[in-house]
């Protein structure tokens, strides 16, 4: 299965809350897989874990064929995988040249320029921003930041989470906009957690529905989309199983 | 080395330390073990209480004397008026007023009475003060602002001329009306010992009673919720902050009656014996030994670190050949090498926390199990 | 005789008083079913708050009818827990006003509003993790006349009371199936029972109004339901009103009688259960357009 | 009138009480501890200062000459100091933190740490005293007549202090936005989470704080050597203005501490003695007591700090406006 994740039997929460039950599920390579959900169905839980956020009980988590779950975060990072929480994704009090160099810690010297150099020649407005504070960015444009610091290591897989939450509509489109390109030009893997989730599964390619922290449906995102209890099970009406 | 160790524990002055501390310890651990404020400035408390003591039966006993006696230390100062307590005529005066309280049992009772319930007072006063500013606001704060209220009232005590400065004052004995009654039973040169050691003891058991009925209480129940999340408790109609002024206040009017104990046997004040190390240091270092928010735990506490000090203290010399430096730093080393391998080898201490419901327990399993 | 109330006896015209209520009960008069004035618990006017520069709670006026079960539901980030924040008092609200009974109550501290009778309950549970499930509950007694540092003394003026307000709380540990487990350290249950704790604290305080965070994501749905069922039981018997923030419809539904909705911190929808959950723009705010 | 010597000393004081103030904010942005020992560190610095003199110095050293063992001095103080801090993270308080110790038992440890390191510095003034009897029976040592000879009418101590405190005050700007090891621990202070998952290893910065404010600590600890006569407890004694300089700063910014360190230093210095002038009473002995009235007026008007406070937003309040509603404080937990 080569260079995408999978995810076997996974059984984790925080602390003694336990979040995920036996959760399952293989992301393609260079593919877009979406995760989907009611509210508190641990979608964000399962990016974490992946993350080595969490806690784990139990079960593995592979990666180019090695299992990393249980791993300390920043040596997940160097695997070649990029997170981008939901929230709290820029550091606010750092100017936006500054969260670059701060993507880049620990690379060699005499790429850093370039590689701050491609991510923002693919996120223009950044480079009109680069001495300025994070915090001073518009939602949108933080949320480009996000991912750019995100891209500037070249990751092989990313996961978003809820990348387009409380962005203006046209903003959030540019943005998934943007998620495809990396599939489609950068050829990266691509988990996405949305709440958005008629949007997501249009550009994605696989779709995951997590309810109450289990998977209840696993196949196409078009599959997915056309299921015809989506609806219910987004507003809470039918618990998974 | 062996037996004549035993004899300190037939001191009365060792039992004397294990009283007076096990008033300090135990009403620290009303504050941080059981309420969970962090009461980093346990000394301000201390020596207000000892500021009392000094102050009060000097103050006040040199408008009680007789006539005459006034007479006599006008005389003997050489000047045309009475002189001030805190003067360079202190120990004389103290003298004077000593045997006043010697000849007059009730006169002496009641200086005696008037210093311990003004300590409480004035120290009660103080804890508000001192905490107000910070209640409010994360615990970080409030032990930095307790400690910052103790140590600036160390060092504007030690520097007030009413005080007597930094040459301190004799103080006058309001413990006679019971020095004349031990003294026929251990003896005049013990009498005084013995007598402090029997006020602080009672007034000690009467303050473990005390919170020991505390935390079988609603209220015990109540500053253990505080203690365990603040959150919780003010969503529950707790007012949080109310709570900790008012423990603080009652943790600081018991370590008040300390320090006007302390300054009754010993009869000398000087500010800086009530540094940061001896009195609020060392309760620490007792109560986290003993098992914070388990009374009984801190008394033991108290008892094994006394006991540890005093050891230090009077086998100094004896010990010297065998430690490669001067054995009166091992006091140091012993405290701050404790305070942090009890932390990290027993978090709760000998004894840990129980639950104390105010009901009996059988009573509430029966409860339970009835349906 | 200040110039306000010289100015009500000089001239006591209908509108005058019609004006004195408005001021009084909040703009609450004549909006009642069949003529009577409506008795509205709870109501928020306009209420603001933001976070930097995220809006959090957006303009939001809502009214919680006495002795209902009122829902509020929306996605993630919606902003509910933050509109449930500051009715609570934890946050104060940038705008607007929180009426209780009628009563301004905004910018009250959390245990203030206790004392009037509103009680909340938190998403995560925050139990009193080293004090057992009966301490737990018993904490949440009101005016508890043992809670006084005079109490070690006067034994005798509480212990009567103790007794009483274990009884009952020995009730609604049973209730909420915690019976068993009454003398275990709250911070070693797992995740549902800390929450059924939650709830059973709420119950044990004898509010006349429960805000009530999510109080049966966690827990199993044979569980969720006796919980609701209860809920409900004291609504009807006690009048206790529920105001209750939840996205497990499919459990919470048939239970509930009145639901708003939020999204993106403003109220979009407003109704009867099936109302708003069949509205499109409900829909649309969860699965996205 | 405020004596020149006087406002020389009270400056080198200030200098001292802002690289202290410095370090304590910085270990306590990264590792969320008010660190009650951050005195002593200085105190370790300063017997560093002290071991150079005894065994390098001597008394054929030309006061006033700032010559190789001085330098060696200000190394072997930042040193020791940075070696002193580093311990007291990696044995002490990484282990608490990694058991789930709470915050008042983080406290308490550093609290013990202090006593204990006050215990070993008093066992190393014995020791120290024993390699140089030229002090006599006295275990208080300063360096004064190592700089009292002045250059462009200054004492060279002073030129020293303020050449040290900018310095190092630079050298540590130029770490946090040069370099980007610096912006990682600017990055891990405001959000180590993100840190993380960006490959920054947090617990390195951790412990390169404590190098840093240990260090900065112990040159401090040196510095003072030139004003105060200093003995194993002296470190210890400034606690309460370290925290109060941090703390009128707002804990949270480095600049705050500085800012805070020269308000507190100057104040509790030049402040009671130009108040003490003004009401004709010697007010020195009282100068403990000036960090206490700052940390209450600070914790009562604006408990987060100078450099918390809104100041655009203060004056449109005090000019007119709308009224500003404050965060209450306790708010539940989130997650």
């Amino acid at each position: 299965m080569g260079m995408g994740l999978s995810v076997r039997n996974i059984d984790a929460g925080y602390g003694k809350l336990q979040i995920l039950f036996n959760v399952s599920f293989t992301v393609p390579e260079r593919k877009i897989t979406v995760i989907v959900g009611p509210n508190g169905s641990g979608k964000s839980t399962m990016l974490k874990t992946i993350f080595g956020l969490t806690t784990i009980y139990k079960g593995e988590i592979l990666f180019e064929g090695r299992n990393i779950a249980g791993m300390a975060p920043h040596k997940i990072a160097k695997l070649g995988i990029a997170y981008v929480p939901q929230t709290d994704n820029v550091f606010g009090k750092l100017t936006v040249r500054e969260n670059l160099k701060m993507a880049a810690y620990g690379m060699d010297e005499s790429i850093v320029a370039d590689r701050i150099e491609e991510v923002t020649s693919m996120f223009p407005i950044l480079s009109e921003r680069m001495k300025q504070r994070a915090d001073t960015l518009s939602g949108g444009e933080r949320q480009m930041l996000a991912i750019a610091i995100a891209l500037v290591r070249r990751p092989k897989l990313m996961l978003f989470d809820e990348p387009t939450a409380a962005l203006a509509p046209k903003i959030a489109l540019e943005i998934l906009d943007a998620i495809q390109r990396l599939r489609d030009e950068h050829k990266i893997t691509i988990i996405l957690v949305e709440q958005n989730a008629k949007r997501a599964l249009e550009i994605g390619d696989k779709g995951v529905l997590l309810v109450g922290g289990k998977v209840a449906f696993e196949g196409g995102a078009r599959d997915l989309l056309e299921h015809p209890d989506l609806a219910r099970m987004y507003l809470g009406l039918m618990a998974g199983e | 080395m062996g037996l004549p160790s035993i004899g300190i524990f037939l001191t009365p002055e060792l039992w004397f330390w294990v009283a007076v501390y096990a008033i300090v310890s135990l009403s620290l651990n009303l504050e941080a073990g059981i309420t969970g404020i962090p009461n980093f400035g346990k000394h301000l408390a201390v020596i207000m209480g000892a500021i009392v003591g000094a102050a009060l039966p000097g103050y006040l006993g040199v408008h009680i004397l007789p006539e005459e006696a006034k007479q006599a230390i006008i005389e003997a100062a050489g000047k045309g008026s009475l002189p001030s307590y805190a003067s360079s005529y202190n120990s004389m005066i103290s003298t004077y007023i000593t045997n006043y309280y010697a000849s007059h049992p009730a006169v002496s009772f009641a200086m005696f009475a008037l210093t311990i319930i003004t300590a409480a007072v004035v120290g009660a006063i103080v804890g508000l003060l001192a905490s107000y500013p910070a209640a409010r606001l994360k615990e970080d704060y409030l032990a930095i602002t307790l400690l910052a209220a103790a140590e600036a009232t160390l060092i504007i005590s030690y520097n007030a001329p009413a005080l007597g400065g930094t040459q301190g004052l004799t103080v006058p004995n309001t413990l006679t009306w019971l020095d004349s009654l031990t003294s026929r039973i251990v003896g005049r040169n013990m009498a005084h010992q013995v007598s402090s050691l029997i006020v602080a003891a009672v007034v000690a058991a009467t303050i473990l009673w005390y919170l020991e009925r505390l935390v079988r209480s609603p209220m015990g129940r109540l500053l253990k919720g505080v203690r365990e999340n603040e959150a919780a408790a003010q969503a529950l109609g707790k007012n949080t902050a109310a709570i900790k002024l008012r423990t603080l206040m009652m943790g600081s009017a018991l370590a008040s009656i300390a320090g006007s104990i302390f300054i009754m046997a010993t009869l000398g004040w000087i500010a800086t014996t009530y540094n940061r190390v001896s009195w609020t240091f060392w309760a620490w270092a007792m109560m986290i030994l003993g098992g914070m928010g388990n009374n009984r735990g801190v008394l033991l506490g108290t008892f094994i670190l006394a006991s540890i000090r005093q050891l230090i203290t009077y086998y100094k010399d004896a010990i010297r050949p065998y430690l490669p430096f001067d054995p009166v730093w091992l006091d140091q080393l012993v405290l701050g090498s404790l305070l942090v391998v009890v932390l990290m080898l027993r978090p709760e201490g000998i004894f840990a926390e129980k639950t104390t419901y105010p009901l009996p327990r059988k009573m509430l399993e029966d409860k339970a199990a009835a349906r | 005789m200040n110039a306000a109330k010289r100015w009500l006896v000089w001239k006591p015209s209908w509108t005058r008083l019609k004006c004195c209520a408005l001021a009084l009960g909040g703009g609450r008069w004549g909006r009642g079913v069949g003529g009577e004035p409506a008795d509205i618990i709870l109501a928020t006017e306009s209420l603001t708050k933001s976070f930097g520069g995220l809006v959090a709670v957006d303009g939001v006026s809502l009214e919680v009818r006495r002795g209902s079960l009122t829902l509020l539901i929306g996605p993630n980030g919606s902003g509910k827990t933050t509109l449930l924040n500051v009715v609570s008092g934890f946050y104060k609200p940038d705008y607007g006003r929180v009426l209780y009974e009628g009563r301004d109550v905004t910018g009250w501290p959390p245990y203030k509003l206790y004392g009037i009778g509103m009680v909340r309950t938190f998403q995560v549970p925050q139990p009193f993790y080293k004090l057992t499930v009966l301490e737990n509950v018993l904490l949440a007694s009101r005016n508890h006349p043992g809670e006084y540092f005079r109490a070690p003394l006067a034994k005798s003026s509480w212990l009567r009371r103790e007794e009483e307000l274990v009884d009952r709380a020995f009730e609604i540990l049973r209730l909420v199936g915690l019976a068993h487990l009454w003398d275990h350290p709250a911070g070693l249950l797992s995740g549902g029972q800390m929450k059924l704790l939650e709830i059973a604290r709420a119950l044990m305080s004898g509010a006349k109004l429960m805000l009530m965070d999510e109080p049966i994501a966690g827990v199993n749905p044979t569980l969720a339901h006796e919980i609701l069922r209860f809920i409900t039981r004291l609504k009807e018997e006690k009048g206790i009103t529920f105001f209750i923030i939840e996205h497990r419809l499919d459990i919470a539904m048939k239970y509930v009688d009145y639901v708003y909705a939020m999204a993106r911190g403003r109220l979009i929808a407003k109704g009867k259960p099936e109302e708003v959950v069949s509205n499109p723009l409900v829909i649309d705010s969860y699965l996205g357009g | 009138m405020v004596s020149l010597v006087y406002l020389f000393n009270s400056l080198l004081y200030a200098n001292t009480i802002v690289m202290l103030s410095v370090g304590l904010t910085l270990t306590y942005l990264t590792t969320r501890v008010p660190n009650f020992a951050h005195g002593s560190l200085a105190t370790v610095g300063a017997y560093m200062m002290f071991t150079v003199a005894a065994v390098v110095m001597k008394e054929s050293l030309v006061s006033g000459n700032i010559s190789m063992p001085l330098v060696l001095g200000f190394v072997l103080a930042f040193l020791g100091g940075a070696f002193a801090g580093l311990m007291e993270y990696l044995i002490v308080l990484r282990p608490l933190k990694r058991r789930g110790t709470g915050s008042l038992g983080l406290m308490i440890s550093t609290l013990g740490v202090d006593i204990f390191m006050v215990g070993l510095l008093n066992i190393y003034a014995d020791i120290l005293r024993g390699m140089r009897p030229a002090t006599g029976v006295s275990r208080d040592w300063w360096l004064r007549s190592y700089v009292l000879s002045k250059v462009a009418g200054i004492p060279v101590g002073v030129w020293v202090s303020f050449g040290v405190m900018i310095g190092c005050l630079t050298l540590l700007y130029m770490l946090l936005t040069r370099t980007r090891f610096g912006i990682a621990m600017r990055a891990s202070i405001e959000n180590p989470q993100l840190a993380q998952v960006l490959g920054v290893n947090v617990d390195l910065v951790n412990m390169a704080s404590w190098i840093i404010a240990g260090g900065l600590a112990g040159l401090a600890g040196a510095l003072m050597a030139f004003v105060v006569r200093i003995n194993p407890v002296t470190g210890s004694d400034e606690v309460v203005a370290i925290f109060a300089a941090s703390i009128v700063g707002g804990l949270q910014s480095l600049l705050g501490g500085v800012v805070g360190g020269y308000i507190v230093g100057l104040s509790s210095t030049l402040g009671t003695k130009w108040l003490g002038d003004l009401v004709g009473v010697d007010l020195a002995a009282y100068k403990r007591a000036v960090p206490l009235i700052f940390i209450i007026i600070v914790l009562l008007v604006a408990p987060q700090g100078l450099m918390g406070v809104d100041w655009s937003r203060l004056r449109r309040r005090i000019i007119g406006g709308r009224s500003v509603r404050e965060e209450r404080l306790t708010v539940p937990h989130a997650r």
